[in-house]
């Protein structure tokens, strides 16, 4: 984890008020798993920064790719940044998804809205392992998703929107509800809402879910971020033990 | 230049200390840089039992500032002395306690305990985010008098009692706190506040009202200071906002000894390093020799305030 | 959109006006649109004799906010009667007064001399800014409820009283003041703050102290109204930090049924005016019908807070 | 007195942390007397406007030229804008210098640093109605020195420096001691040290002296600027009953 100023080398608009972010810097040397984290200073008047997932990397060009959505003052203040700019980032943070698969095997990934974007890179390794994904994306209509044709080329990708623009209407547990056969293993990410349901959806399947809450200094300092846990410690981080959970670990409320 | 500060129980080599709640334990921040670096660490809050806090969302942020609620979560007392402070020790740091309770049983049983290990304790009697104990001891002084009287016995360091902004009169409660027998004195906790979301029409922290820090506190705790200082002859560790080793200057002017950095290592990790560093530049800019030098300097100048043009 | 509102003494075409000190009697202003477009006006302080108030500099800045410390500076009761209220009269804008005193006789002719020439009083016991008088009586619930009685009595309209942030306990300074007769209350003055100017080592105000208003005060203010709401019967007007359309949903959302806008008006000089613009669109957003049924919205929202993603 | 978003036009270092900005609006044609001032919202966060004198204008060009020296956050901002940037300004505020001169009348400029800067409009409607002009100026040093040679077309010019590094070593007291003859009215702008000298040397001659105070509002209906008087309201506000008083209207403390 450090904190570095990280060049601006792209800045798309891919979907409604959502964009895609490309950063070049060291920093992408110490990515250990997809899933984690950069917590963004978004502008220099702001206490709290900004955590946003890392949805792709590349080692020899030293990028990394974010993909975000314009939701109130600090992610506003992101789309100012232009090509050539540098931006005050500390990473990468907390824990990511355990990439683990045989070959064959049936793994599910869900993703809602401005969850999506972690996938993405656990996509592509869970798929160079072999891996057989299944990939449901649930946005809240055609203007709003993004990533669809990207994840084409690791799995069958399966759209929910909720007015039926894009894919089938309705949720993505409806969008789970429809899959015939079983998963040996899921991977969610999105609204907490969305990952209670899938969670209580999918039973005993092993499964690991990636959460988000409001964080203060997101390296695991100030107690901000932490959600129940079952452990005798009672609670967990979600900024350095997290953001990513196996779904017996947490408690959602 | 002498950025020394010896203080009751602390001998700092420099008077910048990260502030209760905002540094952990220190582990986090010891990847950033040696904690020996710091005049010294104060700990996250210590109760007598592991405390959960409050529910989530716990932070958010104000023009300038930021409110949070966490409510103490800690592992306890017996947890830091085994787990934590081993750490802070190895960092060859000089570490000072910040002890809380909801009852002063709570508060003389956690300070008996942590104070065999540490150089000093920072009597936590203004926390606003806790429904019982807590800054009730901090609103009423002589309640703050008894609290600090019996933990100042069983103490086997010096005791620096961290006061409340939410107050009518500071220099009431500063002078409980001197006559219960403190050391020192911490100025000062989070001011309670509340933000509503528009949206949601809700409060937009879990548990309604939340501290405010930063700089928004600033003005606020520098008034407050500058009130208490002439009022007592204990020494004064500063905090509330502060950003730049220009702070840390009108700090000292207004009569602290040491100051804290709390809300701003979220925007900036490094930013008490940087202070460290940047200290001994900015006090001789300003026409200091010393860190002592500066200390309460704003009541010793004569000439008048006014509008000097160059 | 029904942006009316109907408060003691007062019928509100909306709820916005300029905040007491911060408009002067409205002339200056009203060379940049008609006044009548606002809710009503709330003049300067008046004091039974003029009053010259604090030496210079009497203005800082601090992180989100601003220090004033005028001291109360006015022509004094007669010479507003005679030399202002015409002017403000002939705008078509409801009035309010705001009363100022050393003393409680002075409270008392100031009131009982205004009241017949203005819609209703603001009873400013809470300006942090003067030597004697002011917020001593709205630091002590007994002077405070004194001083709001005896103005009631002599007073023709309706009085609200104006409270101070610097209280360990709004909700009994609002208690206080509803026991002692007052309409309504008005919330909050400024919170007593200081900066000092590390190189001429002194506060930046000459007057040492000054009062902090601005954006920076705002959690405070919405933390005071949530308390008070439902502590009392009476309505409240509510200030600090205003500057946006969504600012008044907060306030309004957390109890005030009218807001002032103070500072805000040196940035912009314009703001009143666009503020009363963008409220009926801010409130239709945000899924209101009227200004009424935004009222202390927060009381009554059921559904846990937390964050949903879109 | 308007607020207009005004438009950079030109921006340029003069001397030692002394800028010149060009502004063009509507504004300038509000302007009444030499010695007026604008009030500029440096940047969006702050609460208080900062005032700079009108230094010269032009009513074809619609341009309103200011000079400004950093001092702090406000300057300091300031100099980030560019030509084609527009700038919040209200204005043209205050009473300026009555520019009073009948031909061959001995008239005295004397300015202190940033104080110049309105000095000099007037003294080209000064010398175009055909006043004998003495102009002092005084600056920390060459380095600090500006419009030295603008002024020289109006009438004769002495500058003194703190340290001596242009004309005479010395204040502006100094030049005016070492000045031979009497004068019909004086005119001054500078910190409030200097205008109490001056206004004591020049004993009853008839002068107008520029002030400065932190200013609120800037329109007359905070009270922060005031000062003492000697009328019978017991003070003026230097924003709208100022900048510019006769000497004998003012207490100078
Ligand atoms: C581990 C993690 C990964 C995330 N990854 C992404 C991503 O890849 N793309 C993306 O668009 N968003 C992501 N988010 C959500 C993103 O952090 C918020 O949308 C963003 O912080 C909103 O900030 P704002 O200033 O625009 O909104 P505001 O509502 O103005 O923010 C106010 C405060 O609330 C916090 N906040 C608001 N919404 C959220 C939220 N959903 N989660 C956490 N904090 C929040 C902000 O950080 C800020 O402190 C992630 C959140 C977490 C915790
Ligand atoms: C009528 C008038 C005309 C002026 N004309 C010019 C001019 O032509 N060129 C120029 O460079 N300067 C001029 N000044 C001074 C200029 O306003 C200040 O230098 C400027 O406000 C400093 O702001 P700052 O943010 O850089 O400094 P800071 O010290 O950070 O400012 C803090 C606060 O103090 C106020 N302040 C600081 N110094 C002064 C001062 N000398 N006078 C009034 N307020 C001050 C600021 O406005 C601000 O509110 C004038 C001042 C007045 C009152
Ligand atoms: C997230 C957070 C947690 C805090 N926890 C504690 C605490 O446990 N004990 C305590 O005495 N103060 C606590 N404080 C208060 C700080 O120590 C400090 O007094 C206050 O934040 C003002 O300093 P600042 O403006 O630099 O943050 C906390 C503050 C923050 C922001
Ligand atoms: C320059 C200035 C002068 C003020 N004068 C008065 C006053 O005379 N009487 C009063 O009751 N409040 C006075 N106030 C307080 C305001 O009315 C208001 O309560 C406070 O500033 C908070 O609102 P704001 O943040 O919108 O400025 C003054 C505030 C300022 C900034
Ligand atoms: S954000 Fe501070 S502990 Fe997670
Ligand atoms: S600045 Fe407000 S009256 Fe002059």
């Amino acid at each position: 984890m450090i904190r570095e100023d990280l060049t601006v080398v792209d800045h798309t608009l891919v979907a409604e008020d959502t964009y895609q972010l490309i950063l070049c810097g060291r920093m992408v040397h110490d990515i250990k798993q997809p899933g984690q984290f950069v917590h963004i200073r978004t502008s220099t008047d702001e206490y709290l920064r900004r955590p946003v997932s890392i949805s792709d990397y590349n080692i020899d060009e030293e990028t990394i790719t974010l993909l975000y959505k314009v939701i109130g003052k600090g992610t506003k203040a992101l789309t100012a940044y232009q090509i050539g700019d540098s931006l005050d980032v500390l990473g990468p943070g907390g824990r990511g998804f355990p990439v683990k698969a045989r070959p064959g095997e049936n793994v599910l990934l869900t993703g809602g809205g401005i969850g999506v974007p972690p996938l993405y890179r656990l996509a592509h390794e869970l798929y160079e392992k072999g891996a057989d994904l299944t990939i449901i994306l649930g946005f809240q209509s055609i203007r709003h998703a993004f990533l669809k044709s990207e994840f084409q080329q690791y799995g069958s990708v399966h759209i929910m929107t909720d007015d039926g623009t894009s894919g089938n209407k309705g949720f993505v547990t409806d969008g789970i509800a429809g899959m015939s056969g079983s998963f040996d293993r899921y991977y969610t990410c999105g609204p907490t809402p969305m990952l209670k349901a899938v969670v209580k959806q999918l039973g005993d399947t092993e499964g690991y879910i990636s959460m988000e809450e409001r964080m203060g200094c997101g390296i695991g300092a100030c107690f901000a971020c932490v959600v129940p846990s079952h452990d005798e410690k009672g609670y967990k981080r979600i900024c350095c033990d997290g953001p990513v959970f196996h779904h017996k670990e947490v408690v959602l409320t | 230049m002498n950025t020394m500060i010896q203080l009751p129980g602390l001998s700092l080599k420099n008077p910048i200390m990260p502030a209760s709640g905002c540094f952990g334990f220190g582990r986090e921040y010891a990847r950033f840089y040696p904690l020996a670096e710091l005049g010294a660490v104060i700990m996250k809050a210590a109760t007598g039992e592991k405390r959960y806090g409050n529910p989530t969302p716990r932070v958010a942020e104000s023009t300038g500032g930021m409110l949070n609620a966490i409510g103490l979560q800690n592992p306890g007392v017996e947890s830091i002395i085994q787990e934590e402070i081993p750490f802070l020790k190895a960092q060859q740091v000089p570490i000072i306690a910040n002890v809380a309770g909801s009852t002063v049983e709570e508060y003389v049983e956690v300070a008996e305990k942590i104070s065999a290990h540490v150089d000093a304790l920072e009597l936590n009697i203004s926390c606003p985010n806790v429904k019982e104990g807590g800054v009730q001891f901090g609103m009423d002084p002589v309640l703050a008098e008894d609290v600090t009287r019996r933990v100042v016995q069983v103490s086997r360091v010096p005791v620096y009692v961290k006061l409340s902004p939410n107050v009518s009169d500071i220099v009431v409660m500063a002078k409980a706190a001197e006559r219960g027998g403190a050391s020192g004195l911490s100025m000062i906790n989070t001011l309670t506040a509340m933000r509503i979301d528009p949206s949601s029409r809700k409060p937009v922290l879990s548990n309604g009202t939340g501290g405010l820090s930063g700089a928004a506190l600033k003005p606020v705790s520098i008034r407050m200071i500058h009130q208490v200082y002439p009022k007592v002859a204990i020494p004064i560790i500063g905090m509330g906002g502060i950003e730049t080793a220009a702070d840390i200057v009108e700090y000292l002017l207004a009569g602290a000894s040491a100051v804290a950095v709390g809300s701003a290592n979220f925007k900036n990790p490094l930013i008490c390093r940087e202070l460290v560093e940047q200290l001994p530049e900015t006090l001789h800019h300003y026409g200091f020799q010393s860190v002592e030098e500066a200390v309460g300097g704003a009541h010793r100048e004569s000439v008048e305030a006014g509008l000097l043009r160059p």
